[in-house]
């Protein structure tokens, strides 16, 4: 009935409006062709655009193309990196985290926030978000998260889809461990002098500590166990980057240098280290040294790597500099052959780049990279020709679904 | 002075509503009517045939500098059409589109509305800007940011005024993104 | 005890230092003027630096200069315009709202916000910070206010200091009045049709109303009575700006249209309106019509007026344009005489402008404008000389001191 | 390989610190430390006096790049030498000083600290960036916002990593800028 009465009011504006033309002597020759009945017209008129509904879009299953981004201090933007367009918005600050699960139906987002914005009660969470509607599902309580800037490492899931690993500094550390079936904290485990979460194949994660070795924590859901390794880098000299890779399927994990020494890894209880290798060796140059004016090509930046678990290739953010040049922005990116220990290319970036991040696919990988005035690019991780740019107000950290 | 045709037409339509409704029961009539209008029959849509046929050639004299210069091709941008007094984010920008919310959000039941005219059948429509709601604000390119005011009024004639958060109704009334959505012709 | 140990340490190191420096042989005439002990210097060693406490800055009586200016969608930014530089931040959103109290001893701040951010329990409050400290001092619970873009009408304060007023709209509308003395809101007045807030000498506000006309409400603290005037302008064809400029202390308000009339007003349960003028007229130019394609130069932007009280002079930002353009940037500044209904000075400003404001002393008169890139230009009112520009990240909203 | 002198004096600095504490206290001690530092009698400042010397020139080739460009005069720029491990917005340009916070913030108890060399009379020092909490990130121009990085370490090595949000003990954790202070020589 709504809808008839809107038909005939349209036919009366309609009738009116075209008396108004009619009478416009400015428009007579226009006016001749509509108020004639449009016989002049080849076509008859098309019938007005009808009403629309209002409408929510929903997401296909999250693409090999897809990466979520920092952006603004207040969320993650959901990038389609072939079309490069936003498909959605996860909320999250600079001192959030987010996590795919490993089949991508859920994003999960581990959260600080205060009642009253910048005071009042401190509320930390994990957030379940559901990738095809992006909506916040469950909250579940957490104990105080650290509060750092952009550390994907402070916030890992197992492969299975069964475990969350939240760091925690108060100053004190730990991680929280959350079942994601129940959707609760089952137990949190203090990590003394150690720090950030690289999860093993099952049940378990390691962390890095101070003094140059792994804490490893085995916890199947009854009692955690927690187990200590020798040194095998020395902090004081040359510590591992933060932002060092794991392959969560298999508990492989890529420990990178300020130097650029790579200490490969099989994380467990009983960690198995690897032979270690240099970036720079691997590109047949010296290895580069801690000297303040050594002058080297060396790996910095914000998130300055990606492992590329199916075609087992590390990339690498790499700039020039001396020591001490760790968060520096990278110009290049060398993508590595993790086996052979061998450079296999070099990608001239279009700009100086504080994050990197690579599309799991073996077809055509996407390589994202942000500037840090807040641009992004999307080249091609093959080519390196520049498909993509964006004024994206992105922050340095990019999230894309991994194995 | 001469008032332009397309302004009268619209007075016309605003000014029938404000005297055939109590101004106190105004906005609540003003919902019902807006939220309405998403349940009408979608007809088959024409429009791709219509935009197939040369654009209708805006009237030079008595079309706001907006209406002149708008495209009927992309949505996604500020001088499409329907978005001739918008003032947001377009959600076509944040994975929404011209009357879709991104996912996430939710639609406004009730909005501003806004008197375009489509250059591809030179008809006035008019426009329900409805917000989506309920997370952050879209971080979009900033060419997405669109503020255009033709008919556009201060905040006591609510109706037709853009610098109001639409989020009334919804689960949460933090302001997202924007669409521009057709209720009917002007 | 601490100190002591500290100093000698401090010693040791010193020492060590020296003594690397001086088997350093790249260093040694270097080495020789400090290792002998420093003799070869004019001076002898200034003692180190000594440690320093972590204190908090305060600030002196507001000054006539400073301003506080929306940035970043977080807060606003105090602003020394002499300096240029920042004195401290009040939080408050793009939706929030700010004032001054006359005395210029407190900000409050009409905030809303969601427990989690985007989602949870909304909170409304007018919020009180003591300005040497900007501390916040009191939430005031406020029933739920109108959220609308920047609109300074939206809150607004008696001059005496008892009565802030906060407009809103759910979607009917009205006015909370809170007892500032107090604390508290002591009555909600419907405003049917009618919105912002333009306040009186004493005891009450008018409101702006779709037919043309203005609501009065007086209000001592016992009982509201509301009066209602014929209408005085016709919003259909020339609507009245929401930025329309009231000063606090006599209740006199300049109502200016889009068009550019200029209604003079004295509020109170029964205004008085004065002679309406034309800021095109008060130009020497034809007064502008609503001519969709009728080029005139117009008032338009975010914050497009500015009345200073103690000259009596009436700051437009103008551009040029047809009808509807009353958002448009602003390219010029045009100075009126409110006496004599005469244009004094046109200041033409370093770009598109969003929004303007003036520092209320009568010496040497600071204009701030804003870009809508962000950028902040500070200008002599006098000369129209540009003395800062700022990359300020700030939006389109200045509130500066007032009577 | 040759260890370079200032980095061979700071890991002493550090080694010792973690071999004489356990590290389960480690960071209760070291904030006692630090916070305690707040409470040292101010000497006189001679630095006035130090800065109408001429700048003691920096060994050529033990110094990092930081170093060998720092200056001593302008304390609201990011080549200041204080900053040379600093991470945030400074808080000199908020409203507040090298060692003050903004109004209506809170200088949060523990730190990072870096050490850094000071130009005008050629010492290092130990720095302890401070942060200024309990208020939202202050919106300085984008030249205050530093991010340097001389002998700073990952999060697993808390004391000198500035990525971290210090704001611990402090009546809210939200972070506004950050400070530079001195705690003594190094």
């Amino acid at each position: 009935m709504l809808a008839s009465t809107r038909r005939g009011r349209k036919g009366m504006k309609n009738m009116r409006r075209f008396g108004h033309r009619c009478q416009n002597k400015a428009f007579a020759f226009f006016a001749f062709l509509l108020c004639s009945g449009g016989s002049a017209l080849a076509a008859p008129p098309a019938p007005p655009q009808a009403a629309e509904t209002s409408d929510v879009a929903t997401l296909p299953h999250f693409s090999d193309h897809w990466a979520l981004i920092a952006t603004n201090n207040v969320a993650f933007t959901l990038y389609d990196g072939d079309k490069g367009t936003i498909l959605g918005t996860v909320p999250a600050k600079m001192i959030d985290n987010l996590a795919i699960s490993s089949d991508r139906t859920k994003i999960y987002t581990a959260v600080s926030m205060w009642s009253r914005e910048d005071h009042g009660t401190r509320e930390d969470f994990l957030q379940e978000y559901d990738t095809p509607h992006l909506a916040l599902e469950h909250e579940i309580d957490l104990p105080p998260r650290a509060l750092a800037v952009f550390k994907q490492q402070n916030l890992e899931l197992s492969a299975d889809g069964q475990w969350a690993y939240i760091f925690n500094m108060s100053p004190a550390t730990g991680v929280s461990i959350v079942n994601l079936h129940d959707r609760k904290v089952v137990r949190t485990v203090d990590t003394p002098g150690c720090a950030l979460i690289f999860p093993w194949a099952h049940n378990g994660f390691s962390s890095l500590c101070g003094n140059g070795s792994l804490t490893n924590v085995a916890f199947d859901g009854k009692k955690a166990q927690v187990t200590q390794t020798k040194s095998f880098f020395d902090a004081d000299t040359d510590p591992v980057f933060e932002q060092s890779q794991v392959n969560r399927r298999t508990g492989q994990a890529l420990f990178v240098t300020y130097t650029g020494m790579v200490y490969p890894a099989t994380l467990s209880a009983q960690p198995v280290l690897g032979q270690p290798w240099s970036l720079q060796e691997a590109a047949s140059q010296p290895k580069a040294g801690t000297g303040v004016q050594e002058l080297a090509w060396r790996p910095g930046g914000k998130q300055p790597f990606f492992w590329h678990t199916a075609d087992n290739r590390l990339y690498a953010l790499m700039h020039t500099g001396p020591y001490w040049t760790h968060k520096q922005d990278g110009t290049e990116v060398w993508v590595y052959d993790v086996v052979q220990h061998r450079l296999l290319q070099r990608i001239v970036l279009p700009g100086p780049t504080a994050s990197i991040a690579v599309s799991p696919d073996t077809k055509h990988p996407l390589l994202f990279a942000v500037q840090p005035s807040g641009k992004l690019f999307i080249l091609s991780a093959e080519s390196g020709e520049v498909t993509k740019t964006i004024e994206a107000r992105v922050a340095g950290f990019l999230v894309v679904p991994t194995p | 002075m001469r008032v332009p045709l397309f302004d009268r037409v619209t007075e016309t339509f605003t000014r029938h509503l404000a005297s055939h409704s109590p101004r106190r029961q105004f906005l609540g009539w003003f919902s019902t009517f807006v939220a309405g209008s998403g349940a009408f029959p979608l007809l088959p849509v024409q429009r791709a045939q219509a935009e197939s046929r040369a654009s209708v050639p805006v009237p030079p004299n008595t079309a706001s500098d907006f209406d002149r210069l708008a495209q009927s091709v992309d949505p996604t941008k500020c001088n499409y059409w329907r978005h001739c007094a918008i003032d947001g984010v377009l959600c076509g920008c944040c994975g929404g589109g011209v009357h879709t919310c991104p996912p996430g959000t939710q639609p406004s039941p009730v909005s501003w509305i806004g008197t375009c005219r489509n250059p591809s059948d030179g008809r006035q429509y008019v426009i329900a800007y409805r917000d989506c709601c309920g997370r952050t604000t879209c971080a979009s390119t900033p060419d997405c940011h669109c503020n255009t005011a033709d008919r556009e009024m201060p905040i006591y004639r609510p109706q037709t005024s853009n610098d109001i958060i639409w989020c009334f109704g919804t689960t949460s009334t933090t302001y997202h993104c924007s669409t521009a959505a057709i209720v009917g012709q002007a």
